[in-house]
């Protein structure tokens, strides 16, 4: 047992910290929501340049061949910068499965490419009716000349107006053994139609349409697994993956709490000398302390490659459960001028609320933690 | 024990009911907070108002001597409640609330005279000055400085999270007059005609992006000694003097009884996982759970009600009716975002969104209601302190 | 609109308090749960002798004729003062719907008895599966020479072990449009086998056995209403009633709270002046306001005879809500000398959590009530 | 990061599980709070310490020097979470997790030589005397007056809450020894013999009827002066030193865990409804939210071992993991009772009664979860003021 960061992973927590303290201050963070062209490509660059794009990618492709605990690592640090931009969507919906799932060979250039950053991919499996379940895919899959064809409507698809690549799910309802595919669509293909959605974090999600979209039979990503191994294991990693993103974002919230609880004054004592403040603190800080621990426990799971499905789902069930007592706690114990949106609490509540819903928020993940009880 | 209205006041919820299907458009679902975000709507806001005053309704409890109705405690929570259950706007509080109680009160024959009738008219918007940058649930802590020149005021300093200021014509509000006195001393209580010179009102916009508070600066700014209310130095007194306007807290039952009508329909069309959302158990339990509680809030509401009616001064049960209500406003709108689930990040802007972004607007409106009109940790030491007895020190 | 009690509603329950505080101090509540029987006879004479036994029985049975208000207000006071005894199961169980669904002149008899305290009456639905549900009752009806033969397990029957009569819900399988029967069993009938259970209030709960009952036609009390009306009402009428007696309770605690942490001292001052017990008092106290007037809400539709099945969910669900948690907090107030038997705290404590079992608990009358809304 | 433990570790938790399942009687459903209000039970319990001794498990984390087997941090760890589990009796906090510890810092080499060796071997059952009468919370408010009589002290007062005081054969406690001190200054730390002259015990039975707490009274009771650890009036930093016994509170989560293994074999064969529980949505909710908080809880638990592993401290983290446990008990009982019903009223004397009433009992006794071993209050208060930094004043 040995529950702490290693010594590379503390050093790259340090370089984490450093580069997004000058390079993602939270008024970039602000203007990113405002007018993302402003800042995305020298944020990416700086990126690629870091080795980002690269880390959960193999050396033999040129990337850093890092686990999945480091990557824990690094999105603990975005998450608490609220870092903008696709280097979620990029390494943990589209280059993990990518790695996970290409036969050997399949998809080594692309592999490259990420690294690079010159292409860059996202998950599309969410519909109109926004649910995870694998039951409710409707974008059909037909065999067509030397490959696919897809139709159908994908939403909440994230960063894809700037993505190359949408590892996308659709049914083939004449296979009755295998019915749901993966497959590698282009952004650029005939038949894509990309809308920008209004979210509430102005994070980029789109809605996508898909008319008679044509694809070749090799970017089909179900040829070393099916096509639900691959979606649950993607879906497994994005939720743990937010998880870290998320305790971050919470670590930076009650840390703003304690700062200003302490020196904000009302009924001529600091408010962090109420007991209700102090309670609400300790809450949070509990509430937190598990997270943590459930999060690095699922990571150190993934990482070892063994058995993780639970440990996944008890992880992102307790963090989407913490966030929004959290959150109403930290406004509590702000006041007014939390509520504002000059103030930069909003900025982490917003984003926190986001990832509760991510991936399965906690009913989702109950359900799952249920079946895997026998229940 | 009687839970039921007469037939007089069934009548006049059924008239009110009716007249506000008809004035308000079928598609209107934009909140108090954003009344005043967008030009066109402020002006139907105020043009709803002035046929609320056409009505009676504005200052339906003022005393028939002021112009008003002089109806029950319990019409008036009626008419609260079918106002706010159809989010109408022209719910004048600052006004008919808050300010013209207080004139009626300490207000002479003469500002009376001046005051009173414009406010039930709906001409006249006011906003009210009470908090300060450093002054939260802490109120008696006011350090804008009016300062006695002859036969008017000078303030200096300014006024924070004041709802509406940049729409409103005149701000009521507590200026320090005796800097020398203890903090609540020395305080007066004035009126003050925002179009005043040296006043500059500069927007807060809130977390969902909506223009309601702002902060109001006062910059050598003269009052007329004709606009204080009540003595020079008492104004603690007369700002919290207890009046005997409408206080049930009925809004908070009634918007949230609106949404889970609004949220139940989307439960009956909208499947998940090849189910309805209304057919799974703890989606059932949710519902039921929240229904039981928006009944519990409304009657709490009808009680503070009814023992004003009675001339009972309900302080404990107003503070138990606004911690619960808003706290219940609170677990609505997270349990309207767990059912919408991923659709419940799309914002109003969205063709897509469910509810036009409803349920998102009020959840980002939730973190608010627990904190304005007196945090719930105010509330709750009312309830100990002043309700049940505990000691303070 | 009058959310009042009336004059003669002050009254009584000031009468009720008077009565309660000399013939039922805490003392006596303890004796009865170590033997009923020290005290058990006194007390049912001095109830018969108030007039409770026919409070809401109509004068021409020789009772006051009070409504269902009046007997909430009874029972706010009862629960207050913890009575021991069967006057609940008496009235509540038994009485009330003997009186409601009688068919002409047929319990008038049993009716003037009941309000003589002559006998006594209960009311026996749950089995070994411990639920409310119509469903799940499993004992037998058929008819036999001159009426009916019953064969089945009762549990959870409070006061069987002194009652005279039983209404007893049976199904007879053969009949397709109302199996459900609601039968008057008395509790001498060969075939009867009684025994106590041992429950952690002591308040007199029995299983009972019938093996092959024989009871006279006349016994049916079904030939006003369906057997699924009678159920259902009386269980209506139990869950209002419950809720009365559990808001007395919980107001019993709070003060007993309040006056405890106003003198209890800790490091120098009263404990009352934590903001964490302030808050803990001010929440039970909101809990309690709400739960008065569900309750008499819920009471007051049930005495004016309109629809009241919805009004009467809403009361126990949320009277049953608030237990688990004024509980807590009780406790968490009181620190170590709660917790212990000699305490009066536990003698509250455990009668509230056994309120909030007995006719539905949150879930149960949660399930009704999304019914009620459409869902 | 590495949440795995080493090859020998699982084989000592795997012996210890077998040990466990061979020793102790298969339908043992008592719980620690019983365990001494029974003679017989406590026979049992008495000759089950000794057998864990024999294995040297009950001193497994003393170091060599003192006859322990200096096992690490998370080998105890991983002990107590095996006799949590298996609700084993045997964990004698007092005497080895506590006295023992305190005698190897404070003790000098013939009290050490005189009072280890009997914990070591099971012979001597100690209990604890730090509450009184007048001291929850409030520990150093100690009001026993040790009075120095040449070769001895005299004891005059009471201790409160000392838990199995009757079945103990001496208790070490806290002593007022200069009354004119501060509160904190002036208290001696004392070993008793409870068979002293002028020592009578009263049962304090608790809400659920268990004889565990007692009111230790003194009246004129002579302890030697070689029984005196530390030095005199410094008791307080004797029995307040930071001690390196294992403090992770693997004890709540284990004891849930199987709580909750055994009310999932209940939901998977009970039916209500014409459905069995476990196809409940809402109950397999709650199985999944409350599996989660017991993942939490113990893996909260491991890491606060594995810090004292590293040496480490972990104050605020023993203090989050005690808050959280026994709120987390508090929830699977209350969770227990609504599954069990109508039967949950059962007690264990029922032969009716769902798992020998084993979840009423643990229901009954969650009241205390919260409370001893320092409040939910005080462990926030620890939590927001040592940990966090949030000001006292």
């Amino acid at each position: 047992m040995y529950l702490d960061l290693t010594e590379s992973q503390q050093m790259l927590r340090a370089a984490a910290k450093e580069f997004l303290a000058s390079a993602c201050p939270l008024q970039v963070v602000r203007e990113f929501e405002e007018d993302p062209e402003t800042h995305r490509s020298r944020l990416w660059d700086h990126l690629v340049e870091l080795g980002w794009t690269g880390l959960v990618i193999p050396e033999q492709y040129g990337g850093l061949g890092g686990s999945f605990s480091d990557l824990v690592v690094l999105l603990e640090e975005t998450g608490r910068a609220l870092l903008p931009g696709s280097f979620f969507s990029n390494t943990v919906l589209f280059s993990l499965p990518l790695l996970a799932f290409s036969s050997p060979g399949q998809n080594d250039h692309l592999l490259e490419q990420l690294v690079s950053g010159e292409v860059k991919g996202t998950l599309a499996i969410s519909e109109p009716s926004g649910s995870y379940h694998f039951s409710d895919v409707e974008t059909r899959v037909s065999p067509s000349e030397n490959g696919f064809m897809l139709t159908g409507t994908k939403m909440f698809v994230t960063d894809a107006l700037i993505s190359d690549y949408f590892l996308l799910a659709a049914v083939d309802s004449s296979s009755k053994d295998n019915p749901l595919g993966m497959f590698l669509v282009n952004s650029d293909a005939p038949g894509m139609e990309i809308t920008g959605l209004e979210t509430f974090t102005n994070d980029g999600q789109a809605r996508i349409k898909l008319d008679s979209v044509c694809i070749p039979a090799s970017h089909s990503l179900t040829q070393v697994s099916s096509g639900e191994a691959v979606l649950s294991k993607t879906l497994e990693w994005a939720s743990v993956a937010k998880c870290a993103e998320m305790l971050g974002c919470a670590q930076a919230i009650l840390e703003l709490v304690i700062a200003y609880t302490k020196q904000r004054e009302q009924f001529g004592r600091p408010i962090g000398t109420f007991q209700a403040i102090q309670h609400y603190c300790a809450n949070m800080a509990t509430d937190l302390e598990g997270a943590r621990i459930v999060t690095y426990r699922a990571a150190w799971k993934i990482s070892t490659g063994t058995t993780s499905e639970m440990e996944s789902s008890v992880a992102k069930s307790w963090v989407s459960s913490i966030a929004s007592r959290l959150v109403y706690l930290a406004h509590q114990s702000f006041g007014a001028i939390g509520f504002t949106q000059d103030h930069d609490l909003q900025l982490f509540t917003r984003r926190l609320k986001a990832g509760e819903i991510m991936f399965g928020d906690e009913f989702f993940h109950n359900s799952k933690i249920a079946d895997f009880l026998g229940l | 024990m009687d839970f039921s209205f007469t037939p007089e006041e069934d009548r006049f919820r059924a008239e009110v009911r009716q007249f506000l299907s008809k004035e308000l458009p079928s598609d209107w679902t934009f909140l108090e907070d954003e009344f005043a975000d967008d030009h066109t709507r402020w002006q139907f806001v105020i043009e709803f108002k002035k046929k609320l005053a056409v009505k009676g309704w504005l200052t339906l409890s003022w005393p028939k001597e002021f112009g008003g109705v002089g109806a029950s405690h319990l019409t008036q929570t009626i008419y609260n409640e079918e106002l706010a259950y159809a989010r109408a706007p022209g719910r004048d509080i600052f006004g008919t609330r808050m300010l013209g109680p207080v004139l009626m009160l300490y207000g002479t024959n003469d500002q009376q005279n001046q005051f009173l009738p414009p406010i039930a008219s709906g001409e006249i918007q006011w906003c009210q000055g009470y908090s300060e940058p450093n002054s939260g649930s802490d109120l008696a802590s006011v350090q804008l400085q009016a300062v006695d020149s002859g036969d008017h005021f000078i303030l200096n300093g300014s006024k924070m999270w004041t709802s509406r200021a940049h729409v409103s014509d005149a701000i009521f509000l507590l200026a320090r007059t005796n800097p020398s006195a203890p903090k609540h001393k020395g305080l007066s209580f004035l009126l003050c005609d925002l179009a005043s010179s040296g006043i500059s009102i500069e927007p807060i916009p809130n977390l969902a992006g909506m223009h309601y508070f702002n902060q109001v600066r006062f910059d050598d700014v003269k009052v007329p000694k004709g606009n204080l209310i009540g003595a020079k130095d008492e104004g603690w007194s007369v700002a919290t003097a207890l009046l005997d306007f409408e206080r049930s807290g009925i809004e908070y039952s009634a918007e949230a009884a609106k949404t889970l009508e609004e949220l139940t329909a989307f439960a009956k069309t909208e499947k998940r996982n090849g189910m309805l959302l209304s057919e799974s158990e703890s989606v059932r339990q949710s519902f039921a759970s929240l229904y039981t509680q928006i009944e519990v809030s409304r009657l709490i509401s009808y009680r503070i009600a009814w023992l004003q009616s009675t001339g009972a001064i309900p302080n404990k049960e107003a503070s138990m009716g606004k911690l619960f209500g808003t706290e219940l406003q609170q677990r609505i709108a997270v349990f309207g975002m767990q059912l919408l689930g991923l659709s419940g990040q799309l914002t109003s802007k969205s063709r897509w969104a469910p509810l036009e972004g409803l349920i998102l607007k009020q959840y980002l409106l939730s973190f608010s209601t627990t904190i304005r009109g007196g945090t719930s940790e105010i509330q709750r030491n009312i309830i100990a302190q002043r309700g049940l007895g505990l000691p303070r020190k």
